[in-house]
């Protein structure tokens, strides 16, 4: 059963890498996984949309993502109306599956110009919800980092044990 | 090698011109849309006995540079020259420009005739100011803007004269030995576009560069006017001599003619400055 | 597929041109010093020294008597070939 | 989901996450060309990035050329391509137009090369989004032009086109959906192949002392069109038999999807090729017999392939030509029944539910001659 996300997030918080780290991880994981950035031009600070899929067999759909099983906001701001099953909160709200990953990535020092870059602890936390075993999740963000890849590691860990449903 | 009996016009000084590619080791020369490209000889045939390539109008730095990383990624010794017209000048500029920024390892030979002749004598950037041509019936508006001293800034550049065949020989030469980015713009008086006698094409080129309308300049690692003109400026020919020769400028008017002359005289004082400078 | 994109060397590749003369330059070995600025000069590629000579090739030459203009001696002359 | 597929190739480690213009990189990384030259332009850019940072990592020995414009983008590759040279460019929409008259002289040249197009929309108004303007654009040139449906074939006929173009002697495309495909990462194959050295008909070098495309009279341009036209029309069994030793025994110009026993055909090309199967399974499931057949090459025409289809036909275009698409007029010179859709231009949006939609008019007789969509 194809497995569809959509990552909600605003231009340099790190969205589409999250959904780039998931689908990697999926792949790690031997399953087929795409990853859909928005696009055009991504300006920072505007809202953003990326896209997952995620499948056991090979993934042949290439049109934009039209129900997501599951929504990941980067910030409460950015939360819509959705009809998505489960709906995954960097903040505190009532009925999401939630987490601080701004703290997370204060306490690594993953922040720039102010910025807390958060694709690591959110794809911890989607990769938990996604049922992506933490190690393949390692792998992913190993595999996606050129600098601070230690601590986005660790981020993306804590983001993978913290996020509570 | 130019051979005998091809398309040129009589008394053309494009194939003068192209006798002097001789003095060039190991050359592939790249011919846009211009007279030298019905010169050059009509399928089945070759007018040169050398490796020519036909492009389109304004592909020809850019298909030479692209040649000459061919051939040095292949480790083949070539010198390739893209030999072009004022009018592939003025529309492949771009390309030309950036070639010569990228240092491309290409000899680009223009041979100036003063207008786009392989059409029937339209204007280009070259044509001088008051020269009739038949998109500049009533004489064109503007002065001329060389295309050799816009880029004076990079790598070999030099003028010539198809007038003085021995200093465009070794100008040829010389810049056939060089590496990089090389730059001939070759004066080229055309009997039927600027309407004057076969006969008169070398005696014309002359009375251009002594009336100071075309200079003689190479910079190398320094700018420096060749003996030829510096000579000229000091027994300048009036300009009269030179303009009335040739139907182009019929009807001009004598205020005209001075006009024209004190453009070719500041221009070369232009150039004497800079030559102390570059 | 190559025979239409290639062509190769030919004298002669826009036919005799010769013909397209209407004033022969004829040299006058009297006055010649041999200098060669008319081969130099030559657009046509057509003169050439045979025998200590200065000669012509008329089957090619197209008159336009540059030649005879750059010629310091004064050696060439021109003869009208049509009416 | 747990379940691992633990195929052959993701065992042997070659499995890796690229979009379509990573895995065309990839790919010429394979072929290593000797010189490169392109000019960004958006969806394109990537490729040039990715190709730029790995000659400068060393991973890939190319003349890499930083050019001025996509007119001597092709130019450059021409001039290279001319001394015996692999070569490789890329554009995109208004990058092709504007070396449109160079499309035009590397076909008529016979000169090998590949590039790249992933496809976009060509203004006004300006619109960076996919549809297939700028590739119907080249479609009469006398290119090979391929059209992959995902990563995994923007890598697969990148690395054929090497070979194909240099057998054949025509230059080659390999197009692909702007941003749904050039964009979108996927787990691609990477194969682990060496392909044969560069050849070609003839070279320019010094020494040659000939002429090339000198100007001709009488028959001569006539031949070299005819020859050129005719050597692209009977290129099928050479583009197959080169794609089958890379690629696998079932390589062919167009994928057959369940179109045995079909009463209704979708053809279609590029990026939504998936959509349209994942309907054609929903479909068969309600006891429809509809299948799809997928143009994988647009020059040469697959006609073979569109001869044999029975049942109802819908061309589904991503282009406006004159009253059809840009595959659809010609189609019907194959198939005169067939009916033509022009859909979702300059990156409309159009979801799976709404290519569903569309089938379930045609299937149910709705749809004209030729529709636009929406």
């Amino acid at each position: 059963m194809m497995i569809e996300v959509k990552i909600v997030s605003r231009g340099g918080q790190g969205g589409v890498t999250t959904a780039r780290i998931l689908a990697k991880a999926a792949m790690e994981e031997g399953l087929y996984s795409q990853a859909i950035p928005q696009f055009g031009a991504e300006r920072r600070g505007a809202k953003v949309y990326s896209y997952l899929r995620i499948d056991e067999k090979p993934i042949r759909r290439h049109t934009k993502v039209e129900k997501p099983k599951i929504v990941a906001y980067f910030d409460e701001k950015l939360v819509e109306e959705d009809y998505a099953e489960i709906k995954i909160l960097n903040g505190f709200a009532e009925g999401f599956c939630c987490l601080n990953a701004n703290k997370i990535a204060e306490e690594l020092g993953l922040v720039s110009s102010g910025w807390y870059l958060i694709s690591s602890p959110m794809s911890g936390a989607i990769a938990k919800v996604l049922g992506i075993s933490l190690s393949s999740l390692k792998y992913a963000v190993m595999s996606e980092f050129s600098s601070k890849v230690n601590e986005n590691v660790l981020a993306a860990k804590r983001g993978y044990e913290v996020v509570k449903c | 090698m130019i051979l005998p009996g091809n398309a040129s016009c009589h008394g053309c000084p494009i194939t003068i011109a192209m006798k002097t590619l001789d003095e060039i080791e190991n050359p592939v020369v790249l011919m846009p849309a211009s007279c030298s490209t019905v010169i050059a000889g009509i399928h089945p045939n070759s007018a040169l006995k050398l490796t020519v390539v036909h492009v389109p109008f304004p592909s020809t730095p850019s298909v030479a540079a692209g040649m000459s990383r061919g051939y040095r990624k292949l480790g083949i010794k070539a010198n390739v020259i893209a030999w072009m017209g004022d009018g592939a000048a003025d529309i492949s500029f771009t390309a030309l420009k950036a070639i010569a920024e990228r240092n491309e390892d290409v000899m680009v030979v223009i041979v100036d005739n003063e207008a786009f002749m392989n059409t029937g004598n339209q204007s280009s950037s070259s044509t001088p100011k008051y020269a009739k041509t038949t998109t500049d019936p009533a004489g064109k508006r503007e002065n001329r803007r060389s295309v050799s001293l816009s880029l004076i800034n990079y790598g070999y550049v030099a003028t010539a004269s198809v007038g003085y065949v021995k200093d465009l020989r070794r100008k040829m030469r010389k810049a056939g030995e060089k590496d990089g980015f090389r730059l001939l713009h070759v004066h080229c008086p055309c009997p039927p576009g600027w309407k004057f006698e076969a006969g008169l094409t070398v005696e014309i080129a002359r009375l251009a560069v002594q009336s100071l309308f075309w200079i003689l300049w190479e910079k190398d690692n320094k700018l420096r006017i060749s003996e030829i003109s510096k000579k000229a400026y000091e027994n300048r020919i009036p300009a009269e001599k030179y303009i009335k020769l040739q139907g182009r400028f019929k009807g001009i008017k004598r205020e005209e003619i001075e006009e024209l002359e004190k453009f070719a005289v500041e221009e070369f004082e232009r150039l004497l400055k800079l030559e102390e400078i570059l | 597929m190559l025979d239409p994109l290639i062509s190769h060397p030919k004298v002669g590749s826009a036919g005799k041109t010769g013909e397209w003369r209407v004033f022969k330059p004829i040299v006058d070995h009297e006055l010649c010093v041999l200098c060669l600025e008319c081969s130099e000069y030559c657009p046509e590629n057509v003169i050439e020294v045979r025998d200590d000579k200065i000669w012509i090739d008329y089957d090619y030459c197209k008159g336009c008597l540059i030649c005879k203009n750059v010629c310091k001696m004064k050696a060439i002359k021109a003869e009208r070939e049509f009416y | 989901m747990q379940e691992r597929l633990q195929d052959e190739s993701y065992k042997s480690g070659k499995r890796v996450l690229l979009n379509g213009n990573q895995a065309v990189a990839e790919a010429v990384k394979i072929a290593e060309p000797d010189v490169i030259a392109a000019y960004p332009i958006t969806p394109q850019t990537p490729v040039v990035e990715k190709l730029a940072e790995f000659v400068a990592e060393g991973v890939l020995n190319s003349e890499f050329v930083n050019v001025e414009s996509e007119y001597s983008a092709l130019s450059v590759v021409y001039g290279a391509a001319l001394t015996g040279a692999r070569v490789f460019t890329a554009t995109s929409s208004h990058g092709l137009a504007y070396m449109y008259e160079m499309c035009w002289w590397v076909a008529g040249s016979r000169v090998p090369l590949v590039m790249a197009l992933p496809t976009r929309s060509i203004g006004a108004p300006w619109n960076i989004h996919s549809d297939h303007s700028d590739v119907m654009i080249l479609k009469d040139v006398g290119w090979i032009i391929s059209m992959a449906e995902n990563a995994q074939e923007c890598f697969d006929l990148t690395l054929i086109g090497f070979p194909i173009s240099e057998e054949l002697n025509i230059p080659y495309s390999v197009s692909y959906d702007a941003f749904m495909v050039s964009h979108t990462a996927e787990v691609v194959e990477v194969r682990d192949v060496e392909l044969p050295k560069r050849k070609q008909a003839y070279k320019i070098l010094p020494n040659s002392e000939f002429a090339l495309n000198a100007v001709t009279v009488n028959d001569a341009r006539h031949k070299a069109r005819k020859t050129l036209m005719k050597d692209l029309e009977n290129s099928r069994r050479k583009i197959e038999k080169i794609g089958r030793c890379f690629l696998g025994e079932d390589f062919s110009l167009a994928e057959k999807y369940r179109v045995e026993d079909a009463d209704y055909v979708i053809v279609t090309y590029g990026g939504w090729s998936g959509d349209f199967k994942d309907v054609v399974d929903e479909m068969r499931d309600e006891g429809v017999k509809i299948g799809l057949l997928k143009l994988r090459f647009l020059r040469p025409l697959p006609e073979e392939e569109l001869k044999e289809i029975s049942g109802d036909v819908l061309v589904v275009d991503r282009s406006a030509l004159y009253k059809f698409g840009g595959m659809g007029g010609e189609i019907k010179r194959i198939i005169p029944e067939a009916k033509n859709v022009i859909a979702a231009l300059g990156g409309y949006e159009i979801g799976y539910s709404e290519i569903k939609a569309l089938v379930r008019r045609f299937v149910s007789g709705k749809i004209g001659e030729v529709e636009w969509y929406p």
